[in-house]
């Protein structure tokens, strides 16, 4: 498949339309363990790349992955702003001039991604964050996508069922990043927030690709 | 949920609005992005001193800014730190030449949003040094985690560096002497009840009528253990015991002491805390150089408690008695 | 009830010892009779200026007491008048050979055990002149009532009438100026929850999730009403109106305001209410010379605000201009 | 009968218990049409008062009514201080330095006492007040023992009775002096704590004659 602005378009409609739908739930994931914010946070940022996407219209992949990353970075704040704004500056930046890109572009995009939530975060899997969804998805991937050549398209189920799988895989965990690591052993038992909004990521890319 | 608002999305712009009419001498106010900066910037040569973090804190860190303290202030939204846009913008507003030093206070996602805009600075050919303060001895400090979360301890490392950025010294000077601060600082809080964010309409935890929450984060983060309601001489017994634990002192120390309400607290009730402070550092022969007591750093409406100690020396002394005049703290002047 | 609080058969005790504590350069404490004084007193050759009345509204009186402001303060039990006694060795503590003026805030009991005091001292010999505040207009004024209640005014009477005494006026002098201010400021209040008295334990009042109570007293007595809750602007609004058909305002009138908070009123809020004072006072022309803005005259952990407004003329300006060094006022020093 | 200094300690005592044991309910009518601290008030200065008889232990009537009025005058503070205070005081010196008083000396002492009140308070009967409790009483007894010469004794129950009915009375009226005044017609429908204490204190006066 390809994917041009169009798709990306679409992708982050959907993105935005979960996350203003789970406002509450994500606030109140993060209220259990964190501070009662990343889905308010996540919504103003949705709202925000939605306004600038309808004035400002851009044309290709990048600008428009360029402009939903400074939304994100300038509206969302806390320590979702800067890592949801890199996910998006990241994939921007990889895709480049490219007007279509294949899925291997689209892998290799979001694997930079990763690596920009990583290198800011410093966080490794298993300490309860977004990235116990982003790396085993990246992962899955690279190895369906660029090792095995599969499309996306084909492996869509497995995708959005690993990332759930993921984002329910930080209940058990200890939080060892963000504000949930000041709760120590308390952290225990809940989702992280962050790993939500992230299977929500996930699946908008994939939901992206019908229609 | 009962606040005098008008629509939870505005507050924080509104909240600037009647700030800025209240001390239109003092300070002004720049929107898109929001910051708080002093009426009279930028000063030349001289440090620009520039700390922000979520609103709902007041009077951090706005209420600061002004002769002796921060050159600029900027406001996240309610709770949630602010963004990258507005620290850049606020550093080219009130920088004077001598470089931009950020005062942070640890979390996590203060410290990735500071650091990106120190990055954008300093690609544009800024000096640029930031300090994190991590005071809240409630966190257990530990290699594998945020660590330390950044309370009371901020208003003192504002206060110092502020006085030291006005006395001319260096971005390196500057830096270190916050450093010092940020090393000798404590602070522990606890709450009576939770508070409620605007945008979301609830509390954020729930505490029964005959509960604390020892430990407790200016963000309603839960603390290191809920514990059954006691006389204040108890909980100030253990949250002087958590800072002294952390931070031993001895007799013939001299400290800084800030007894901080969390928004909702009567003054009454801090004066009743800080009886009990005082007697216990006069019982180990610490002197108490200089006490604040009231409102300096809250959570919003929340009722509870923080006790945050500075241990000095005579620089930091008389740093501390510098001059100041801001909306919220002034001193000789 | 739950408060950071040992007994609370000892709460003003233990809160006088805390405040002495954090100022021991600013205030002194005397037990049994309980007054608060100047560290510096007497103060020779200078009318001694003496307030005074319930605890649970601090920081009034206590924070008031130093430089430029207030002599002595004299704190009764929570939200109850002082006695006499208080009063009476207060003056005497203070007393500096050029009378003594006692501000009163016009409940019945306040003005009945001043006016005891004043008929012991003068029986001794001192020169002693009170003067009533009444600035509440949420009271209907009439000749068959107690009047109107004294509240956030007597901020801006101890700040100008200490003004006046530091300038070595004398006690008719002063007396007058104080009169002036009582004249010239009003106030309203409202309260969005009740607050508890530690010796009663219970809220004084109960006020649903969705109203609020308008002409609130700051002891908890109820208001003009209790209405729906609205947005703070239109609130505001009808505070504004309150104020301005009572003392009508024209263009070029200046005016010092005090947009106060009740204890439990987070200062974000008070900030969104002064955005709108502030507009209403600018659409009509008249100058805001100065702003307060914080927790000056509480209602212990009462959430609301209150609104003062105090016409200005030149001699009221100079002196509210005038240093003040106090535990809660700062002001040139 | 004759009224000594052991008669008048009894009175006290019974009073002091009596507003005791009606603290909260005290409290509770204040709280209504006032700031709810009318019996903890009461509360503090019977306590201080009782603590000052213990320790000084006076002698003579006068000496006995002086401490009392003493003690509440600089203990109870608001409204009730002044008033109470000056109703000792006044039957104090009236009384004088009369080891022992009759039943008409004791109506006078009264009768200053409701002079003082209103001296200092300058309210009327029908102002929701001690005063409505007060002034009938005193009428009573004037219009009883002074004229009739009947003995305080013999008319105890319809002291009892009128000071209730009169502090009953004031639930109709609309407050004109004190706290309450400031609600208007809204205090109207409530008892008054003054007289409510008021009725207590003639209770108290009648119930000290047997034993
Ligand atoms: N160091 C980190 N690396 C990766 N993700 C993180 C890190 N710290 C926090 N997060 C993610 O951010 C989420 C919280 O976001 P949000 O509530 O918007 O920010 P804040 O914690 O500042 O209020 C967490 O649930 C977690 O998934
Ligand atoms: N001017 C007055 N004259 C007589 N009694 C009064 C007057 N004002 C108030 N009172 C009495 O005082 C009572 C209230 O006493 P209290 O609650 O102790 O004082 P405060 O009103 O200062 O809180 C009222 O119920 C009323 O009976
Ligand atoms: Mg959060
Ligand atoms: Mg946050
Ligand atoms: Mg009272
Ligand atoms: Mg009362």
């Amino acid at each position: 498949m390809e994917y041009d602005v169009k798709y990306f378009d679409r992708f982050v409609r959907i993105f935005a339309k979960y996350l203003t739908e789970n406002k509450e739930y994500l606030t109140q994931l993060d209220a259990a363990i964190g501070d009662g914010d990343h889905g308010i946070n996540m919504d103003r940022g949705a709202r925000t790349a939605l306004e600038r996407l309808g004035t400002m219209n851009p044309k290709t992949p990048r600008e428009l992955l360029r402009i939903v990353g400074m939304a994100l970075l300038s509206s969302v704040g806390g320590a979702a702003g800067p890592l949801y704004g890199t996910v998006f500056m990241k994939m921007s930046m990889t895709i480049g001039n490219k007007e279509k890109i294949d899925d291997k572009d689209l892998v290799k995009a979001l694997e930079n991604a990763l690596i920009g939530i990583k290198t800011l975060g410093k966080a490794e899997v298993g300490e309860k964050t977004m990235v116990d969804v982003w790396e085993p998805v990246v992962e899955f991937l690279k190895e369906k996508v660029l090792n095995e050549e599969n499309e996306i398209s084909e492996i869509c189920r497995e995708i959005i069922k690993l990332a759930e799988e993921r984002m329910k895989a930080t209940i058990p965990m200890q939080a060892k990043k963000g504000r949930a690591s000041y709760l120590g052993e308390r952290s225990i038992g809940h989702q992280d927030p962050g790993a939500t909004s992230s299977y929500l990521f996930f699946k908008s890319l994939c939901e992206a690709l019908s229609e | 949920m009962k606040k005098l608002i008008n629509n939870p999305e505005n507050v924080v712009k509104e909240m600037l609005e009647g700030m800025v009419a209240a001390y239109p001498d003092l300070i002004k106010v720049h929107f898109s992005p929001n910051f708080i900066y002093r009426a009279d910037s930028p000063v030349k040569g001289k440090v620009a001193l520039i700390s922000g973090g979520g609103s709902g804190h007041e009077p951090l860190h706005g209420g600061y800014v002004g002769r002796g303290m921060l050159d600029a202030a900027c406001p996240g939204e309610v709770f949630t730190s602010p963004t990258p846009d507005q620290m850049y913008e606020a550093a080219k507003t009130v920088e004077g030449g001598e470089g931009i030093l950020f005062i942070v206070k640890n979390y996590t996602g203060d410290v990735m949003n500071f650091d990106m805009a120190a990055d954008l600075l300093k690609a544009e050919g800024y000096k640029v040094e930031s300090v994190v303060i991590a005071d809240d001895v409630a966190v257990e400090e530990s290699l594998y985690s945020a660590g330390r979360r950044g309370v009371g301890g901020t208003v003192f490392a504002e206060k110092i560096g502020g006085a030291a950025t006005e006395r001319g010294w260096s971005l390196e000077e500057v830096k270190k002497v916050v450093e010092k601060v940020a090393k000798n600082v404590r602070s522990i809080g606890i709450a009576l009840t939770p508070c409620t964010v605007p945008a979301a309409g609830k509390p954020t935890f729930e505490l029964s009528e005959d509960e604390f929450e020892f430990g407790i984060g200016i963000h309603g983060e839960p603390g290191r253990k809920r514990l059954k309601m006691k006389p204040a001489d108890e909980i100030v017994q253990m949250m002087m015991n958590a800072i002294l634990q952390d931070m031993p002192l001895e007799k013939g120390d001299e400290v800084a002491l800030l007894v901080n309400g969390m928004g909702g607290t009567p003054l009454m009730e801090l004066f009743i805390v800080n009886r009990k402070v005082s007697q216990m550092l006069d019982g180990i022969g610490v002197k108490r150089y200089k006490t604040l007591v009231g409102n300096y750093i809250t959570s919003l409406e929340m009722q509870g408690a923080s006790i945050t100690v500075l241990k000095l020396d005579d620089e930091l002394k008389e740093l501390l008695d510098d001059p100041a005049l801001t909306p919220a703290l002034r001193w000789k002047v």
